[in-house]
């Protein structure tokens, strides 16, 4: 297959299904409990030095809760997948829990504006990095849960995106169109944070999915935080609300508020003041290592960080926020 | 003194691109507005799309994130990301809109890095592309709203995140972006381009109430081309702003900017 | 792309992106009302010499009332993707509908045996052929889904299947492994039937989706046809639960027990009695011609194939049977 | 005489090669029949998936399709082909359970056509692969339930629609299918066979109570190996047989073929 171009970026995942196979020929496949404590979670799933990537879009159903363990744990030297990442980023950053990245959007917060201090770490030269698109990472998720070296697509070529990319650029034999193609992204270890789990890791997630179900289905080992566990009979009463099956997961934690201060849909909205003030204290080094002294490093686990926050009557403003019930409450 | 500001003229120049009936990607902010307040006056059929799955939410109010409950509202569809990006890249989508830190000549976007050097230690390390490049190849007309400055048009972008026409003329169709696809308007503060149709070089189309094509040209970093006849941007209706203070923009986190 | 091996079969579509792309284009994305009769969708949506694809698994979700309309209309010369394909094979062929087919899985009805009349069809040399799998039809469908003019696999290399498809073996760029390339296939026109529907064509799915949100996806044209119609409202009650948006459908169809004598999941059971009374006259022409001629040509709609089978007391019985009710009557 | 005939014997023996934990990938009959049996005797954590999108269901009786309401109920998921396909690619799914009717020494099955000739006018046209040949190239190990006969197992299939271990020697893995998948076990009436490890070769390693060596292979069109020891099938034992009788198939769909 001749190559047309490619890119000078380094993959730093293999992308090889024949190995993933043999990987996940030995993957349990038994209806087991997997429940454990996110700590216990963190601490035998996730190493340093392997390729970490996070579920949700940034501020949106991330697992929030398990980042800050993660950097409460001190992981270092781990890949990452920076996927539509923004507030997990900025805390993954915090901790200097990576040392190399595949780029599709990072540092940003979307409306909310930059972090300063992603941005001085990304600066660094402390990252190694390979830059994709929103896209062209789902899609590398997309070939690895097919079970296939890579998928083409149509974006990112002509560009320096592309050049600074680890894809290639072929012709079509069917077409002679270019195609880029997107090798297959297996993470070593993934967290999700869904609405609901059984104690299998059979899970439902309500609204956007993101590129959530190809990630589940492309990872190596998979951490499943949720909202609220629910009894095995409930996913059995309508199997097909079920979007992450069991034998993809490796342990569930039962994390309630797992994504705040981002937003959960149909829980409860983000609250910006605090989403403010990491980007602010971050401005001052001083000012932000206490900050996260305070929030990540003595913070026993997320519930002891939303009592920090304001506890359920904040967490009650925020579902009002969510439902947008705060306007009808004002309207009446 | 109008009785508007330069946001306020860009919203609503935009918004008066959306005919009725289309399908178009959008982000937060201006984007955002421009399609609410095109469905709030000519175009109610009007489809939006969210990269991250929703697809025609009623929208309650401005969303923070192209991934927050707002673009689900009441939608049609909470999906995925492959979908919507897959959706566009089978044609299904008509307009993007999107910006950038900088662009040159040939529509092309910046949202990478600042500066030359070692990309792995970059002078300002910027987002990326995020869903930019993505949308751009994909969508039939990539539409671009940002601030008429000298920083930001320059002559060549220091990465080229998101294709416009690339070198121009044909590079863009061969480089095997999908057929038919392209920059089609850049909207300023100041007027609106478009690309001359064979060396796809940025063209003046229309100038906003207040200024001449000097003034854009002057706050260009580059030589821009002249359309034939070069029309005079009408300024936001009454009702028009009405909608986008009222309605669409109430606690003003677009237009106040 | 050196091609190291490619099938002898026809590619009976164009797998071009860029041409569906310009049909798309002109697409209406339009929330208007397609609630339409079935005679009119297939009148006005299905034309002879196109490429047909039926939704669902045979006898399972299948549209059997759009098949029984398509053989009324007396369409013909069309192309078929013989995609899981059981019943509605079975009436297509007895409507002799098309002359060139991808073949994945035909004449065959699962445990229940084969029919003698498609069998007999397929024998006579009136069909062109292309083999295929499953798989590899799904995988046609999602390429053409995704946009792109072919997705690779890990299936059918080595065997004759591949000698008779129109498939191409290519090595991957990236690791050196042979991998099938599955060419997108964009049929004409298609026809899903769903539980829900409104009037804009958003559909709810209950139970397995097959491979019909490829194939929803993967349609220039798409007739859908559902047991109820549901208000809009509902829809966006539960944006989650939206399979198939309505920018891809052309009609709507309000059919109840569309998918009889076949399956439709939590709603009733396929009749089985009817089934074998398919196969049983098949095997003597003259009464299949009567018995088509009863069932079919003579047969208004859906409803008055309905009345003649037992009308809505055997529809109540198959209710029963879908939800075992029988079995807790039986055991009461 | 024997108090279970040939097909509880064959489910039997099918249902003891799954071990506990398992997945497979099943179809209607004989397959459906030995995943029910194993999970109500030794392994009650097996895994079974229908190709059409269903996952673990608590089967309530027979399928009669690897699509009807029966696989998914009380499932686990209800899912697409693609889901079910892609997850045997994988790697998740170790075994499947096929037919066909042909196989040769090399375990490759026809069920596209009898008879050589114009592939576009055959004389006995089968149903074609279904999805067969993909389960046989994705899962670990494909194992074939069948009777043993002269017709079935042939010196060449007339048509190989899904991949045994095709030419033999090391022609699977050159081919391009994944690494380490192939046929693992033949089942038929008579006794069981596997592949001699080089040549993979069929090789005949059980025989069922009241048959011998000589009885598989004066029914089988091709010189089968022998394994240096060659046990005797266990026969279903009362429980076995009350279980499969009582429970996996009351009505005898499968054991009263």
């Amino acid at each position: 297959m001749e190559v047309l171009d490619q890119g000078i970026g380094k993959l730093f995942t293999d992308p090889d299904p024949d190995h993933a196979r043999e990987f996940f020929r030995k993957k349990s496949r038994k209806l087991s409990n997997k429940l454990m404590s996110l700590q216990k979670a963190v601490e035998t799933l996730v190493h340093d030095g392997e390729y970490l990537a996070i579920g949700g879009f940034g501020a949106n159903r991330a697992p929030i809760a398990a980042c800050h363990e993660i950097v409460r744990q001190g992981k270092k030297n781990m890949g990452f997948a920076g996927h539509t990442s923004t507030h997990d980023f900025q805390i993954l950053c915090a901790g200097e829990v990576f040392n190399r990245c595949d780029i599709a959007y990072i540092i940003g917060l979307e409306a909310r504006g930059l972090s300063p201090n992603a941005r001085k770490y990304m600066e660094s030269g402390k990252v190694e990095v390979t830059e994709w698109t929103n896209y062209s990472l789902a899609a590398r998720l997309k070939a690895a849960a097919m079970g296939v070296p890579y998928v083409p697509t149509r974006n990112v070529m002509g560009t320096d995106t592309f050049k600074y990319s680890a894809g290639k650029i072929v012709e079509c034999p069917f077409t002679g169109q270019k195609l880029m193609l997107q090798p297959a992204l297996y993470p070593d270890i993934s967290v999700i944070h869904v609405h609901e789990s059984d104690i299998f890791g059979n899970c439902h997630i309500r609204g956007i999915t993101i590129a959530d179900l190809e990630l589940a289905r492309a990872s190596k080992k998979l951490i499943i935080t949720c909202e609220k566990l629910i009894p095995n009979e409930e996913i059995r009463r309508d199997p097909s609300s079920t979007v992450i099956p069991f034998y993809l997961v490796d342990a569930v934690c039962e994390i309630p508020y797992g994504a705040y201060p981002g937003t959960m849909v149909y829980e409860y909205f983000s609250d910006e003041e605090h989403l403010k003030e990491w980007i602010s204290v971050e401005k001052d080094p001083e000012k932000f290592k206490e900050f996260l002294k305070r929030n990540i490093y003595d913070c026993k686990d997320q519930a002891e960080y939303i009592e920090m926050h304001g506890g359920i009557i904040k967490m009650n403003e925020l579902r009002m926020k969510e439902f947008l019930l705060h306007k009808e409450v004002d309207n009446a | 003194m109008p009785n508007y500001n330069t946001m306020e003229m860009m919203v609503t120049a935009a918004a008066r691109e959306l005919e009725d009936g289309a399908t178009t990607a959008v982000g937060t902010g201006a984007p955002c507005a421009a399609a609410m307040l095109a469905m709030k006056t000519k175009a109610p059929n009007l489809v939006i799309m969210f990269e991250a799955g929703g697809v025609s939410p009623i929208l309650p109010e401005m969303p923070i994130s192209v991934g927050d409950s707002r673009t689900t509202y009441k939608a049609i569809m909470a999906s995925g990301m492959c979908e919507i990006m897959e959706t566009c890249c089978r044609g299904f989508v008509d307009y993007v809109f999107l910006g950038g830190a900088q662009i040159d000549m040939y529509g092309n976007l910046n949202a990478t890095r600042l500066g030359g050097g070692d990309h792995q230690k970059p002078k300002t390390r910027l987002p990326g592309s995020g869903g930019a490049n993505d949308l751009a190849s994909f969508c039939w007309r990539t539409m671009v709203i940002t601030p008429q400055d000298k920083r930001r048009f320059v002559e060549k972008v220091d990465f080229i995140t998101t294709p416009g026409w690339l070198q121009g003329g044909d590079s863009r169709e061969k480089s095997g972006l999908p057929k038919g696809t392209g920059p089609y308007k850049i909207i300023t503060n100041m007027g609106a381009m478009d690309f001359e149709p064979k060396s796809k070089r940025m063209r003046v189309i229309s100038v906003n109430p207040g200024y001449s094509f000097k003034d854009i040209q002057d706050n260009c970093g580059f030589e821009l081309l002249k359309a034939d006849k070069i029309v005079n941007t009408e300024p936001p209706s009454d009702e028009e702003l009405r909608i986008l203070r009222e309605e669409v923009d109430p606690y003003r986190y677009i237009i106040g900017r």
